[in-house]
């Protein structure tokens, strides 16, 4: 056998440390095959090396939680014998170097994760973060993904219902582009990535393997560099076709009782997908390459198993099942394959025509891969001197809902669609949280995402917290009662001492809200190296959360009717630092604003029973997260078209400061009589205020200033226009 | 002065377009057809000028194709 | 409920057709049959429906690979003995493409996928699948990329002096202008016959518009067929 | 035997895609480029018989093709 030189054993993104520790393994050199399939294992990707350790922190267990990290997707328990599945994934460099395909195969692979376990989707959400909207790319990489997120999901049926959008300089040269696919399943029929049974078949099923994105597990764990331009990899092409073909024939297979453990195979294809099954099951697999479907000609193992084509699933049957399953699959269309066994030596052996071409031990390669305590160290952040400018506050409020983080984002979700299988009651537009229905019943379930990387740049684990309680929040306000989180940890290169600190310290910030919330972690993803020509993007740990509505009536949106009065609940002490406000007026100086979780908490659980109790008093509610109060006043203006006055007897300097300010657990409750909330906060010891009557045409703070509402839609819904069309 | 801009696929390159396309022809019972393969193509009218044709590779390359996954060829009509 | 049984054609892309299914049994008070693409022969002849969805993944051109489907072929018998069709999205894309009726849908014209709210007007209530709906604006999601219709000069002057012209997109009171045209159809047309007045194609979803928690237009739509079967 | 098939739009029928290209053109300053135009072309491998022809011409118009909007034409390669 030939030995394999360094250039080769470094390429495979391996470090010497690494390579020793499999020969060690194997007693041996590795192939070139044994050493592919090591690199892609032990990929940053695949193997969470630099974060394991952090991970295992986090709370994942809870009274609904039936299945937390560790399987394809998190799952919940929602009564009835209903469940809801759901995780969130990111496909940021792929949809750097093709937006439309990227963002597309990062929405299939998503869903598979999901359906696989059973569950129907119900849902699908994303979020994204462009570079700066002067930046040359961002406009090409806007419309490509959003249509390529919106292509997918649409042509697969499931309908787009939220998410988030929003730009910043620091992701200029590596936008993020995070998907998430809530699916609902009856707890009885879950199914999971286990293998057993001696001498059980595996069946491939899917689209033909192809060449592509070989080596993608290893490049997403690389550092982009100046030449990735010019060196592009293959890009993966979905079909959300044969999504759907695969979805509606193992749907039809799983009520079969013919499916032993399934699994998609996403990233690193075909060995990640049968490296997991057989290492939870802890049995041995014989692999028959030659049977692999191939759509080239003339592939190799190495290429076989490497492959990312997308639309492929691995599963083990019963023997006796084999026969049934293949002819499900052929009504739709599918080319199914048994392509190998499982077998009991622990080994994963692989056979090119008749011939052993690679032979692996399953649990120690698992097992011994790397764990890394990488050191970190706390950044330093550069104070920069700027001209601070001073903006009224009808200047600052114009400003900010026609900036491009807050202007109307329909140009974006008009693109998806949200009312195909009939449940979207509220989409993300409409409210804090998409609601959608549980099909054929009477509850609901709520869904966000969130982030705010500027005060994670900050104070990762302050801002870290304040992500969780915002996603929190929106259920909350949406009438919900948060359940478990997701989560998607995007950050620069962790081999950096400061990236690791905001690596380990979000994680702290993630796990201190989530167990303060009783609010734990079920399912999430890792994406580091996000780095272009060595600058990092801000840390951006976005927060997928689900919660439960169990009586659809109580399900709140934006909505507001004349003559109905808005209440503040929670205290403002005027925080502006990191505010929209003070960005606007080009100070990015300072701290986020603190926050309490047994405030949080006191006041969320406030609000959750008022609705419950007095729904029919409850017109709508909106949480206040960036741009303060006055910014929840005009997006409800806005949304609803109608006019509101509001009050205060504030000096203009503290007027300002409590209209923008940002503090954290406060909400709007948009009410149509006051005695009950008025009697209901004093027995519960809630600060609540009325601050504004919903009347007129007009947005209007009394003594200081007044624009039509029509005015403030104008100015809303201009800026994507313009942008795209220039 | 026109020419066309042809855009195909780059080899290896899943094209599920004329995969399901000659499924169908398959299924219509064709057995004559043996394999299709889509690609797209531009006529663009340009000045008789030496910048014209310039602008003309700039526009195919930057714009009319998809370099990470299409090849194109600029042919005189 | 009645003992009628209406047929809807299921394609493997078809994703509106539980949807679809919910609104006929519920609105229509029938029973439903699912029709697999390639059945040959249809039990139940009183009414067709093809539902929304990317049938064979839409690929070449929306609804151009359906066509070549068994029962299609079938549904294109049963036209011509008068049967009642009803093509809906990508049911009525498919209808255009086997000719059934007239024109074609081509890309929307901004060029992206559109999904939003939209006001009809009813242009027609002699239509036996209009006759409920009375002239007024009835407000469907639409939720396509290719829902731009087009036809020659001389088509569209026969569609509109046979009335075969049913919906239009217009605004909330019913004012047809280029404002309320999402997608750049002619003459803001959403949704046509043919001439022999039994095969409808529409646009935009009426089945989406059936549920107490959102519009309720599309029950008017579904309650009017119940006298046609 | 390879055959391409050339679509295109049947004239004064107005082409969202082309006018889009066309604009952004412009709006780029490449005031070289006068008019832009999309087809498509399909590669058809068939057999070599009459009937693989004859089949080709039957997929070209029934299929490949839409003659409401569209045009098709068949060249041997
Ligand atoms: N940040 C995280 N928080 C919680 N769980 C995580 C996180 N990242 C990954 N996981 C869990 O680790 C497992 C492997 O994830 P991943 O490699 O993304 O799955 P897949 O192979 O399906 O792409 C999953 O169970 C996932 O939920
Ligand atoms: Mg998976």
């Amino acid at each position: 056998m030939k030995k394999l030189s360094k250039k080769i054993i470094e390429e495979h993104g391996l470090t010497e440390k690494e390579f020793s520790l499999i020969k060690n393994i194997l007693n041996r050199d590795p192939n070139l095959l044994e050493l592919g399939i090591f690199s892609v294992m032990w990929s940053e990707h695949c193997s969470y090396k630099s974060t394991k350790k952090w991970l295992k922190t986090l709370p994942t267990r809870g009274r609904r939680i039936i299945c937390g990290p560790g399987e394809n997707a998190g799952i919940i328990d929602i009564g009835d014998n209903d469940a809801i599945v759901f995780k969130m994934e990111s496909h940021n460099h792929p949809s750097f170097i093709e937006p439309y395909q990227g963002a597309a195969t990062g929405v299939g692979g998503i869903m598979r994760d999901v359906f696989t376990m059973g569950a129907r989707p119900i849902a699908n959400l994303n979020s994204l973060r462009f570079g700066s909207p002067k930046h040359s790319k961002t406009k090409h990489l806007l419309s490509g993904v959003v249509k390529g997120i919106g292509d997918y999901g649409n042509c697969v049926g499931i309908p787009t219902v939220g998410g988030e959008c929003s730009f910043h300089e620091s992701y200029n040269n590596n936008i993020l582009v995070n998907a998430m696919c809530v699916g609902l399943v009856k707890k009885d029929k879950i199914f999971y990535s286990t293998a057993k049974g001696n001498g059980n078949p595996i069946i491939y099923v899917g689209s033909k393997t192809g060449r592509d994105g070989i080596h993608g597990a290893t490049m997403a764990s690389a550092e982009f560099d100046e030449t990735s331009n010019e060196n592009r990899p293959q890009v993966q092409v979905g079909d959300p076709f044969m999504e759907k073909l695969l979805l509606e024939s193992c749907q039809e297979l799983m009520k079969e009782n013919a499916i032993i453990a399934i699994q998609d195979m996403g990233a690193a294809g075909l060995t990640s997908s049968s490296f997991e099954m057989a290492s939870k099951g802890s049995c041995g697999v014989k692999l028959f390459l030659e049977r692999v479907p191939c759509r080239e000609e003339n592939m190799t193992p190495y290429e076989m198993m490497l492959s990312e084509t997308q639309e492929r699933m691995l599963m083990i049957v019963k023997p006796s099942k084999v026969k049934l399953t293949l002819n499900i699959f052929k009504k739709w269309g599918l080319e199914a394959v048994e392509i190998g066994l499982i077998t009991n030596t622990g080994n994963m052996e692989m056979f090119f025509k008749n011939k052993l071409v690679g032979n692996l031990p399953i649990k120690p390669l698992a097992d011994s891969s790397p764990e890394y305590d990488r050191p970190s160290v706390k950044p330093k952040l550069k104070k920069k001197k700027r001209n601070y400018k001073n903006l009224s506050i009808e200047e600052a409020l114009i400003k900010i809902i026609s900036s491009p983080n807050h202007s109307s984002k329909a140009w974006v979700y008009n693109q998806y669609d949200r009312s195909v299988m009939c449940d979207t009651i509220l989409s993300s537009e409409q409210g804090d949280a998409a609601v959608v229905r549980v099909h054929n019943s009477n509850k609901a379930i709520s869904i966000t995402c969130d982030c705010n990387p500027v005060f994670c740049k900050s104070n990762p684990l302050l801002g870290a917290s304040i992500g969780v309680a915002e996603s929190w929040r929106n259920l909350i306000a949406s009438g919900a009662e948060p359940i478990a989180i997701t989560d998607n940890l995007n950050f620069g290169n962790p081999e950096k001492k400061e990236i690791m600190y905001q690596i380990k310290q979000s994680i702290k910030g993630i796990k201190i809200a989530c167990e303060a919330l009783n609010y734990p972690v079920v399912s999430g993803n890792v994406s580091l190296y996000n780095e272009t020509k060595k600058k990092s993007i801000f840390p951006t740990p976005v927060i997928g959360g689900v919660g439960l509505i169990k009586n659809i009536n109580h399900a709140k949106g934006f909505k507001m009717n004349e003559g109905d009065k808005i209440y503040l609940v929670g205290e403002s002490s005027g925080h502006l630092e990191l505010s929209e406000y003070n960005m606007m007026c080009n100070n990015f100086e300072g701290y986020p604003p603190s926050l309490n979780l047994k405030k949080e908490l006191k006041n969320g659980l406030f609000v959750q029973k008022f609705i419950q109790k007095y729904n029919n008093v409850v017109s709508g509610c909106h949480d206040i997260s960036e741009g303060g109060i006055i910014l929840a006043l005009a997006e409800l203006a806005i949304s609803n078209k109608k006019g509101l006055k509001i009050q205060s007897k504030k000096s203009l300097k503290e007027l300002k400061k409590w209209l923008f300010c940002e503090d954290q657990s406060r909400y709007l409750l948009i009410i149509k009589s006051d005695e009950e909330i008025v009697r209901y906060a004093k027995i519960k010891k809630i600060k609540i205020k009325k601050i504004a009557n919903v009347v007129g045409e007009s947005f209007t703070v009394t003594n200081r200033f007044d624009i039509p509402v029509k005015k403030l839609i104008n100015y809303n819904n201009k800026w994507f226009k313009k942008f795209l069309d220039k | 002065m026109i020419y066309r801009v042809y855009i195909n696929f780059k080899k290896g390159i899943l094209d599920p377009e004329s995969e399901a396309i000659m499924k169908t022809i398959s299924r219509m019972g064709f057995s004559s057809i043996k394999k299709v393969s889509k690609g797209k193509f531009f006529d663009v009218e340009i000045s008789k000028t030496k910048k014209g044709l310039k602008d003309l590779e700039k526009i195919s390359s930057d714009l009319l194709s998809n370099p990470v996954i299409e090849n194109f060829k600029i042919i005189k009509k | 409920m009645s003992k009628r049984v209406v047929s809807i054609i299921v394609f493997p892309g078809s994703n509106c057709d539980r949807d679809l299914e919910i609104a006929v049994r519920n609105h229509m008070n029938v029973k439903t049959e699912y029709i697999w693409h390639n059945e040959t022969n249809l039990k139940n002849k009183e009414m067709i429906f093809i539902p929304g969805g990317f049938s064979f993944g839409d690929y070449l051109r929306s609804g151009a690979l359906a066509t070549k489907s068994p029962a299609i072929k079938e549904v294109i018998r049963l036209s011509k003995k008068g049967v009642p069709i009803i093509g809906i999205c990508n049911g009525f894309q498919i209808l255009t493409e086997c000719n059934l009726l007239e024109g074609s849908l081509i890309d929307n014209y901004n060029q992206l996928f559109i999904c939003k709210e939209c006001f009809l007007r009813v242009e027609n209530s002699e239509s036996m699948f209009s006759s409920n709906l009375n002239k007024s604006v009835v407000k469907f999601p639409i939720a396509h990329a290719q829902g731009n219709f087009y036809t020659s000069k001389d088509d569209l002057k026969r569609l509109e002096d046979n009335n075969q012209v049913i919906f239009r997109y217009s605004s909330e009171k019913g004012r047809v202008s280029k404002i309320s045209n999402p997608n750049g159809s002619l003459n803001n047309i959403a949704g046509i016959i043919n001439k022999e007045k039994n095969v409808l194609g529409l646009m935009p979803h009426p089945e989406r518009a059936v549920d107490s928690l959102n519009d309720r237009d599309g029950i008017k739509f579904f309650n009017g067929l119940k006298n046609f079967i």
